[in-house]
């Protein structure tokens, strides 16, 4: 009696459910525009609502900290590049820290100097790339984002006639660095990064101010601060919470007491303040830079003592932390005393912050959901090593 | 007011919009092979071999098949294997060389560690990024043959390093030619004295033959 | 008879029957926007413009809309079932009542002397006019009619509203 | 026959397949609809009559069918709530599950 | 309508073209190729600047973006010909042609292969009554307003036919939210067009183009926007008609970062191009009201320039409003649905009711001179702005930029 075939219906496999109705599940990625790689979020809807998020992950799983246990130290340097692979120059630092603590390695001041230079470069580098693409998932037609890549291809571009490479940089050496920039090469990043507020005025006036962009951001995706810190949260999410707590000044990493600079902190812990975090981190990176490349002193970039090859720390552990841009990036090393590390364990930032997405997705809407992955700052890499 | 927050954004789309006809900081593009990308010296690719004479790639490489590259390249891309026999290097010492010399390209990382931890400075960084294969194992493993590339390539594309290379290289040679004779000379009564200085690199760009080797088209499979 | 007449009647009926016959709702939705386009078609074959472009406006625009929304809303768990007929009695029961109504229907037309006049004359109504008319003699009716709109609006906004739950979340 | 005639023959075809189909089904969105058609139907009546009818200079067909058109929206809209509301309540768009005044 | 012998020769050129070519024909057939020659005039020329509408955004977001945008495509066998990429809309169309046209086996075959052949049909329909110029209305309609909204409501439908019939739950979604968002919009478009309609009492775009001639001083157009209630009402239709033709900020049935591409998922090639294609047909169509309706049709700015004809002058609007939507999708954020249907509810409802209400008092007041004048320029303009700013920062209760704390 039909006029159509009779195989017909909605698509959806609903899940039932005695108390909320009909409900959807998506399962979002691992091919997905706004996953930010092959993230996957299995989503149960309530109508556009989250009732339930499982985060899925480890598609881009390589094995990273064994094969780094199978390895010399040294070939473990390149592999760190692939971790956060938006900000190499940090996650070499991090685990050049931790090689240098279970050796016992001095690294000049010079050095020191050029990896908080190369740090907060690449914290330029990530947080304006972030933006950019926190924008995209609020559904911009790319326009903030190439903003944001224009003046972060200024930046890796100085990382590529520094180190050869614009993201891969494998820069950092146990006990020091590979390369020593030249006068000119300080003098283009100097100019940089002093040109680098215009881009950012430039930038809020665009959309700090923006009616939808407050209306899409405040208030999504709140964490509470006691919450965040019994997740072991770290880094801008952790801040935009209200916590103080940044490894520059709380560890004193490196050279980072000689440096002025404040850290800004939230007090909603919302989406909003997660993206403000970055826009202001920005602005104190900037003056940290502008700091050292004047205060730059010369010298050697390399501890002599060091050496590159049959590299063979004492047996014993370390643990190297760094605030990297996304948060805390650790590297914890035990030593056997042969050339290869016994046990190698990464503790990544983007990981342990994409712990609570589900808590600070529960109720609000599927946009949101993009919306609040987008402000965790994730990178896959490091998420499933 | 409501709307002013977007009014401000459509200002600054405007003020791009004209910036990028006339502000180069602006308008970054470059339209990649019409105008051919400018790389900086520190460039990084995959790497080549470094041979002393362009007209003799083979018997001149630099490379003593020492295996310290096979040994810490990460990806474990590199494999030599070693010659049997010995022929002289350009100080005219006997030295092994590379019977086999191949980088898979399609595992190496680009990391340069094969570069830092090479003694002979045999191995160096190409610029050469155009590199497509049709086949994904014979096009992208290059052997021997496909990497040797001579020294005025490596002038070309690292002046400042080949140059400060080829410094500490003659330095090394003169002393070593210098101890040489200086032991030729304390062997007075050895008839013949060797000729130590058969294959001296001529650093400078006195080569007769365009320097500029073909770049490895990649495509091409053995 | 004109030939469009009998192509919009084949058309109107056509999708109305199918309508009532498919097992899938949103087909028998669409299907029966189809229909209500017909209908407007018929107007506009007739030569009421404006009721033409009203009826799309009111039933392709916003019934149909209404329509697919309630269908949508109430899917049921497992709803790729098709909505099947209830018993066979009840079809044929329906079936022949609708056939007696279409009889009684079709004798009353044909056995009323209806005074038609010889050639009908050119219907022309504008806007205009028809607006005058609607601010002139049917004002009131026009009033109820926006009142009635309106008590719907709010009683179907009261009737699908999501009752509050007992106890507010803390 | 007459262009009336025709015209009151297919509404009344009309009439009869929205009323075979509100008789025939149990899913109250389809009855709803059956009924929707019949006051198409009716509205069809309204426009023949008009154009065909003695007095086409009058515009009271049209004007009636605007307000019918105009009731019939109201009514669908009601109509749907209802059904939503009873589905919110009794899991089900069955006529014959909404058997009782208490929700 | 007949064709004054004193306007210029160009104003007259297109129907003195359509009069020669029907003039060839046996007097039977010319009405139908009259009207056939219509529909071709308006297929070609509407299909051309769609094409170029492409292009156009692609060039203009570019450049927004600080980018070069499509420069590659020339002509075939002139290879050094680069024509700066203006031909790539015809390089896409062949792309698109000889795409493979997936269905899914799922897919409800019927309503998908429907979907976008019902838009495309549907979103032609707007341009009958659409004055592009002083004589050139393919179909002159007294209720053409209402046929003109009449028309658009069956892309709505085509959108949840698209959407159902892929059975893909992101499509699902897209076609939810493209119901609620149309169906909301709906409301503010129409009723930012009634203000007009009360104070020219016309329903035919005609009528309305012609009622905003003249220029006080020969440069100040009488046209619908340099009013109060014209100028609220044309924003209001902007927004309206930005959310009609889901673009962006209200691009939500297609939003990419979340829903892949909405009731577009599943659609490729030809299918997928043809909804594309009425996009930008309603687009056109809707931007062509608003100028019937607010920005004076076809007519000149200033007298002076009125040797221009009319038809440049539409469409040169026409192009003016195209970009200024493209400008629009280069800078703004997507909303999210429950603040798009309370942007409509919340505020361009009232807005637009309230509009109306001006409306009324500027027609009331038609006879005000003198300072009297003044007057009813300041209230009309008072009962707009007061409850924009009112219902502003209602709208945007709670939202404010925030100034924050540093560490110690």
């Amino acid at each position: 009696m039909s006029l159509f075939p009779a195989n017909s219906g909605p698509t959806v496999r609903a899940v039932h459910d005695e108390f909320h109705g009909d409900l959807l599940e998506v399962s979002m990625g691992p091919q997905h525009p706004s996953t930010h790689g092959v993230f996957r979020m299995v989503v149960t809807l309530d109508g556009e609502q989250i009732v339930k998020l499982k985060p899925v992950f480890g598609y881009l799983h390589r094995n990273h900290e064994k094969i780094a246990e199978n390895t010399s130290y040294l070939s473990s340097m390149p592999y760190t590049d692939r971790l956060d692979y938006l900000c190499s120059m940090t996650t070499n630092w991090a685990y050049a820290l931790a090689v240098e603590k279970l050796s016992g390695q001095a690294v000049p001041d010079r050095a020191q100097y050029l990896r908080i230079i190369m740090a907060e470069l690449t914290r330029l580098v990530n947080h304006s790339c972030l933006v950019g693409f926190l924008f995209n998932d609020l559904g911009t037609s790319f326009t903030p984002l190439l903003y944001a890549f224009r003046e972060r291809e200024k930046i890796l571009d100085l990382f590529e006639s520094l180190s050869g490479s614009r993201m891969m940089c494998n820069y950092q050496r146990f006990g020091g660095c590979r390369v020593d920039p030249s006068p000119e090469w300080l003098a283009a990043a100097s100019a940089l990064v002093d040109n680098f507020p215009r881009f950012l005025d430039e930038y809020e006036t665009m959309l700090t101010g923006n009616e939808i962009l407050l209306a899409r951001t405040q208030g999504v995706g709140r964490l509470a601060a006691a919450h965040a810190i019994n997740a072991g949260i770290t880094g801008p999410v952790l801040r935009a919470s209200g916590v103080d707590y940044d490894l520059r000044k709380v560890d004193g990493t490196g050279f980072y007491p000689r440096f002025e600079f404040r850290v800004p902190l939230g007090a909603h812990g919302d989406t909003y303040d997660r993206y403000m975090m970055r826009i202001l981190e920005m602005r104190e990176s900037v003056k940290i830079l502008q700091q050292a490349f004047k205060t730059l002193p010369a010298g050697p970039i390399m501890d002599p003592k060091a050496k590159l090859r049959g590299f063979r720390p004492k047996a014993g552990e370390a643990y190297g932390r760094l605030e990297s841009p996304k948060g805390e990036l650790g590297f914890y090393l035990i030593s056997d005393g042969s050339p290869n590390p016994w046990r190698y364990r990464v503790r990544p930032p983007s990981l342990i912050n994409l712990t609570l997405l589900e808590e600070m997705c529960l109720g609000h809407t599927i946009a949101d959901a993009v919306v609040i992955l987008g402000s965790i700052d994730i990178v896959l890499g490091e998420v499933d090593r | 007011m409501l709307g002013s927050g977007i009014l401000k954004g459509l200002g600054v789309t405007a003020k791009n919009f004209v910036g990028s006809y006339h502000d180069p900081a602006r308008m970054v593009t470059q339209e990649y092979p019409d105008t051919p990308a400018k790389l900086p010296e520190a460039y990084r690719n995959f790497p080549f071999l470094v041979t002393e004479n362009a007209t003799d790639p083979m018997g001149t490489l630099r490379c003593v098949a020492c295996q310290i590259c096979e040994k810490e390249c990460p990806p474990q891309c590199i494999y030599i294997e070693k010659s049997k026999d010995k022929k002289p290097d350009a100080t005219g010492k006997p030295q092994l060389y590379p019977a086999v010399f191949a980088i898979d390209t399609a595992v190496c990382m680009s990391c340069q560690l094969c570069v830092e931890v090479c003694p002979f400075d045999a191995i160096k960084m190409d610029h050469v990024f155009e590199v497509a294969a049709t086949n994904r194992f014979e096009g992208l493993l290059l052997n021997r043959e496909q990497l040797a590339k001579p020294n005025e390539y490596f002038h070309q594309i690292r002046p400042t390093e080949a140059a400060e290379v080829d410094g500490r290289l003659t330095a090394e040679r003169q002393a070593a030619a210098e101890k040489a004779k200086a032991a030729a000379a304390a062997k007075a009564a050895a008839p013949k004295p060797t000729t130590p200085v058969a294959g001296v690199a001529d650093p400078g760009p006195a080569s007769p033959r365009p320097a500029t080797p073909k770049p490895a088209e990649g495509g091409t499979a053995p | 008879m004109s030939f469009a007449l009998l192509l919009i009647a084949l058309v109107l009926l056509g999708s109305a029957a199918a309508a009532m016959l498919s097992r899938n709702l949103i087909h028998s939705a669409l299907l029966l926007t189809g229909a209500w386009a017909g209908i407007a078609a018929f107007y506009l074959w007739a030569g009421a413009e404006f009721v033409a472009f009203a009826q799309v406006l009111v039933y392709v625009g916003a019934v149909s809309m209404v329509v697919l929304f309630a269908v949508l809303l109430t899917r049921q768990g497992a709803t790729a079932a098709p909505v099947e007929f209830d018993s066979y009695k009840r079809v044929v029961g329906s079936i022949i009542t609708a056939g007696g109504v279409g009889g009684v229907l079709l004798g009353a037309i044909f056995g009323t002397p209806l005074d038609v006049p010889a050639a009908p004359s050119p219907a022309a109504l504008t806007v205009r006019q028809l607006g005058l008319q609607l601010m002139g003699p049917y004002a009131a009716a026009l009033l109820i009619v926006g009142v009635i709109l309106t008590v719907a609006l709010l009683g179907a906004i009261v009737i699908a509203a999501v009752d509050k739950p007992e106890d507010p979340a803390p | 026959m007459s262009m009336l005639q025709a015209c009151l023959v297919l509404s009344s075809l009309l009439f009869c397949v929205g009323l075979a189909g509100a008789l025939a089904r149990s899913n109250t969105i389809l009855v709803l609809l059956g009924i929707e058609l019949m006051l198409n139907a009716a509205n069809l009546n309204f426009i023949a009559f008009w154009r065909y009818g003695p007095h086409p200079g009058a515009g009271t067909g049209v004007i009636f069918v605007l307000f019918a058109i105009a009731v019939a929206a109201a009514e669908a809209a009601v109509g749907l709530a209802l059904v939503i509301a009873v589905h919110r309540h009794r899991k089900s768009v069955r006529l014959q599950d909404a058997n009782s005044l208490k929700g | 309508m007949s064709v004054v012998a004193t306007d210029s020769f160009l104003e007259r050129a297109p129907l003195l073209f359509r009069d020669w070519i029907v003039g060839h024909f046996p007097v039977a057939l010319q009405w139908l190729v009259h009207h056939l020659l219509t529909i071709t005039a308006i297929l070609t020329v509407f299909g051309l600047f769609f094409a170029f509408t492409t292009i156009a955004e692609r060039k203009l977001l570019a450049r927004l973006q600080n980018r070069l945008g499509p420069n590659r495509s020339g002509l075939p066998w002139f290879r050094t010909l680069k024509l700066w990429g203006l031909t790539q809309p015809f390089a896409d169309a062949i792309k698109a042609i000889t795409k493979e046209d997936i269905v899914p086996a799922v897919a409800d075959q019927v309503l998908h292969f429907l979907a976008p052949v019902v838009i495309v049909a549907f979103s032609l329909l707007g341009f009958a009554v659409l004055p592009f110029g002083r004589y050139l209305i393919p179909v002159e309609l007294d209720a053409a307003i209402l046929y003109f909204f009449a028309a658009g409501t069956a892309t709505e439908l085509a959108i949840f036919m698209a959407g159902w019939g892929s059975r893909n739950k992101y499509s699902l979604l897209a076609a939810m939210r493209a119901l609620a968002q149309l169906i909301s919009y709906e409301l503010p478009l129409i009723l930012s067009v009634v203000p007009v309609v009360l104070v020219t009492g016309t329903l035919s775009t005609r009528d309305i183009a012609l009622a905003q001639g003249g220029w006080t001083w020969g440069v100040l157009p009488h046209w619908h926007v340099f009013t109060p209630w014209g100028f609220a009402g044309f924003l209001i239709f902007l927004v309206a008609a930005l959310a009609e033709s889901n673009r962006s900020p209200f691009d939500l049935p297609e939003a990419e970062s979340e829903l892949i591409a909405g009731h577009l998922t599943e659609y490729s090639g030809f299918k997928y191009a043809l909804f594309f294609m009425a996009e930008y047909f309603g687009l056109t169509a809707l931007s062509g009201l608003g100028i019937t309706v607010f920005l004076g049709g076809w007519q000149a700015p200033c007298a002076f320039l009125e040797f221009i004809p009319s038809w440049l002058w539409f469409m040169g609007k026409l192009a003016g409003m195209i970009v200024f939507f493209i400008w629009i999708r280069g800078t703004l954020l997507r909303l999210r649905i429950d603040q798009l249907t309370r942007l409509a509810w919340q505020f361009l409802v009232p807005l637009a009711l309230l509009n109306l209400g001006n409306a009324a008092f500027w027609a009331l007041t038609s006879g005000w001179t003198g300072p009297l004048a003044l007057a009813r320029w300041a209230i009309s303009a008072a009962i707009v702005i007061v409850p924009f700013f009112l219902l502003g920062r209602r709208l945007t209760a709670g939202y404010a930029p925030r100034t924050y704390r540093y560490a110690a």
